[in-house]
């Protein structure tokens, strides 16, 4: 299953996960998103908008608090450098997080479990798999070294939200997980359902998941965007590039 | 002279490292270590990449942080025997890596899955001539079962530590924007791991959009990011990096890699695709 | 605002990190791991060296790979503790650094001596979050064993190699050429170890000849050595490396050097000397 | 003793060690020097402009051939960047040396034994010295690393040149010892001395020196400078910044 498509009011997918990525960020960070990461670097620029003009956009791109004219579908473009005022490397951003002084990290998995582990790697066996992955790139670095790992994922069905992964690509300090049908927490090392999106029913987000979930009327639903977030996401990124992660 | 000295012409001393593509690509033996500069879609040497599909170089192991199309191609090509890296992907428009994907399926590449900070800790460890280098994280992964990194137990406190094994490439491939004859390479903006990878590897070869002046270099040292000493060829290669990108000169050619992905899973159509583009193709498309 | 998000003035996005000196030597504690940036007799933290020297610090652990009049002054003063570092001299013409040496001598100072490349090796560790680094070379020296310096073996090999305890600084001071009030700092020349210290220590206080708009930076990245995210405080210090060089302005004061070097030794000369040039004066002269 | 200063025809001690050192460098070589290294900063110089033009002048300065305009007696100096093309930092140059790229380092000591090891650390007892002397900097690391090392030290009696050191800082790939009275060299782990410089007898040498050395009649003559050595010596350092070694 895709992202859901109800009525013309209920906002899109794509808005609702990048506004809910962007609320997680807090003032003062060091937040990172490396490769193929529109939600994450859309969100990342919406929160420093919104609610967090203090933190530090950290990017593979290489720029600090860099001020795209226009945003590019690919995350690790250079115009990701614009108006930055000093360069980091992929190097450097390892480091940052090795040392404890990186804040969020964002990151996915082609699958993922009921601990936030996820799985970047194979499906089948890792040495001669059925489908080779692309890689966790700096994931399993990140995941037990970054003080809080955000994960997003633009599909919610049972092949990506899995019981078991058929790889370990990496693991550690999930805290969200944010998905087209809601928000896992990570409490006590499982992921719980803190909400759902708006239109979302409880047996909805329990079919599409592959790990048992509680989830029933009395789950809260994912507060709205509202016509400020919404406002503000159309000036960051008029183009739409966050549609691009729902093709 | 001084009885022991050879003579010393001081040919090379400030110059005489212009070389051509297919001079120094046909230097490089089957079999070799290759760091790939650039990060996904972005100043990677394209024309190099394109160079040895067209000698039809074999056995290459390809090291990379995160690389796409210069990885698939030489997997379509048979040129590699092996990948050492974190992600091989397209970003999200163009998907997967199909013909790596491919060629890792059905055994004929092997998949030496790294996080990116370990190809980055592996070749560090050669940049210091140590055998191997700590690296933070990794608890919980399975990669360093699956790959035999080892953990070394802290001998200053309790704790264990993953530690890499040295990653020496024997050539790195590197596009820059400008370069000196003295094989000085100036790259603008991001360095990605193209400097770690110029110090780590045995022999550095350099393609450059441009070949310039290097009293222009004397002025801005800072923007240097692979000194001359350590680069062993320079290539002048206008539009070297396509499809790749070059900032500030081009993007990359987002319809020619929509065409790449669509053909890349197919063998023959991959080959007809290559044939067409690499093959009878001189370099960059005008 | 979203529940469990402070609000959040935005007020030290772009600024607000520009701090008096006074102020910001008041807040290291005494018995801090202090980094001093430069080398030698250039682009030292002078003025913040003096600033601590009239606080009457006490007890602090130094880090340098290759100090001077800092560590020497610092020795006089009876701030230091202990001191981390390759080489505690003058350059040629002024010789041994008296102060230290005698401290030293007197067990009133720990020289916790180092190779040059194991401060770095120890700073690198700090940096990338392990907790040792491994150094290539050591190998016949006695300082392994009078400075227990633990030695691994190579879980890929035969060998063995020579590790670094991590060495991570309290406090890192760096004098730059110039800063924006965000705390990005622009080195002119070589950088020596600043950018490892402001990238290995707990907190990073930058002295500045002058503060400049950042904008400026934009157009010149590669020339900022350290990211304002990285920096705590900047203090805007003309002739802040004084009596170190800091080019281009000025070379080193090479006749307060002498005169110093003169008395450094003769406790009771050097008090006068660091009462006449440090506690009554407010900085650099004229 | 210091350096002998005999008839007004007989080069100057640092005119002889300049030029000897200078001699021991070859084309294409990468050539480094540390701090308070006037002689090795001078030597190098002569040697590109004599001998070995291809070779790689690399400093802590931060420079590569770099092409000084006047000479600094501080051999940290940014004067030694001038015409460099890009920068190293000692941390790049220990690498270089680590990875076993580096082929020449010159390094001193207070005390240099008879197999050339070094130290720079402590008269007496290293815990509590008698005197404390500056430390090694970077010699433990860059003597078993480069592939050659030259020592140079502009005193030679048997405090320097002892049989016995007071504490071992650096070991290592010595190639060449160069003294005011003549040049080591170094073979099967031991110095040997491989000429005299003009106008120093054997037993002054013998008398020098702490550790056995075999030398008499048969011992060559160090080749004085030429005439084309001094005038380029004169050239490169006309204010005779290397004679602040002997003051």
């Amino acid at each position: 299953m895709s992202a859901q498509t109800s009525g013309e009011s209920a906002p899109a997918p794509w808005d609702i996960m990048a506004v809910s990525l962007a609320r997680l960020l807090r003032p003062g960070e060091t937040v990172f998103h490396g490769v193929a990461s529109p939600l994450p670097m859309v969100a990342t620029l919406l929160a420093k908008r919104l609610y967090a003009p203090s933190l530090t956009y950290l990017s593979i791109a290489g720029g600090i608090d860099a001020q795209p004219e226009h945003l590019p579908v690919s995350t690790v473009d250079p115009v990701l450098l614009h108006g930055t005022r000093s360069l980091v490397t992929l190097a450097d951003l390892f480091d940052l997080s090795g040392r404890g002084r990186l804040d969020v990290a964002f990151l996915s998995g082609v699958q993922i479990d009921g601990q936030g582990r996820i799985n970047m790697s194979a499906i089948g066996d890792f040495a001669r798999p059925k489908v080779r992955l692309p890689g966790g790139a700096g994931s399993a670095m990140l995941m037990p070294t970054a003080k809080r790992v955000i994960l997003w994922r633009t599909r919610h069905d049972p092949r990506v939200f899995v019981d078991r992964l058929d790889f370990v690509t990496a693991a550690g300090n999930v805290d969200r997980v944010v998905s087209p049908l809601g928000i896992f927490v990570r409490r006590g090392g499982q992921l719980e359902v803190e909400s759902l999106h708006p239109g979302v029913a409880p047996e909805t987000m329990r079919d599409a998941t592959g790990f048992p979930v509680k989830v029933g009327p009395e789950t809260p639903e994912t507060r709205p965007p509202t016509a400020e977030e919404l406002a503000a996401l159309r000036d960051i990124d008029p183009a739409g590039v966050v549609r691009s992660e729902f093709a | 002279m001084i009885p022991g000295n050879e003579q010393d012409a001081g040919d090379d001393m400030m110059g005489g490292k212009v070389r051509n593509l297919a001079e120094m690509v046909a230097s490089i033996p089957d079999g070799s270590i290759l760091a790939l500069g650039g990060n996904t879609l972005h100043r990677g040497p394209g024309a190099a990449v394109h160079e040895i599909v067209r000698q039809e170089k074999r056995g290459l192991e390809l090291v990379k942080t995160a690389g796409a199309y210069d990885i698939d191609v030489l997997c379509a090509a048979g040129c590699a025997r092996a990948v050492s890296a974190g992600f091989i992907g397209y970003e999200t428009p163009f998907g997967m890596a199909q013909a790596y994907r491919a060629a890792v399926e059905q055994g004929k590449v092997e998949a030496k899955e790294h996080a990116c900070a370990t190809v980055i800790a592996g070749l560090r460890a050669a940049i210091q001539g140590v055998p191997f280098m700590p690296v933070a994280g990794l608890q919980g992964s399975a990669l360093p079962a699956a790959r035999g990194f080892a953990s070394v137990p802290d001998p200053y406190g309790e704790g264990e530590v993953y530690v890499i094994p040295a990653l020496m490439p024997d050539v790195a491939l590197i596009h820059v924007q400008e370069a000196d004859a003295a094989g000085n390479g100036r790259i603008i903006g991001t360095r990605f791991e193209d400097v770690l990878m110029a110090q780590a590897a045995r022999r550095v070869i350099l393609t450059a959009e441009r070949i310039v002046e290097g009293e222009t270099f004397a002025a801005a040292p800072e923007t240097v990011a692979v000194p001359g000493f350590l680069v062993e060829a320079v290539v002048e290669a206008p539009g070297g990096a396509w499809p790749f990108s070059c900032t500030p000169a081009y993007s990359y050619d987002a319809d020619y890699l929509a065409r790449w992905v669509r053909v890349a899973r197919d063998p023959e159509a991959a080959h007809a695709f290559i044939d067409a583009h690499v093959l009878r193709a001189a370099g960059v498309p005008a």
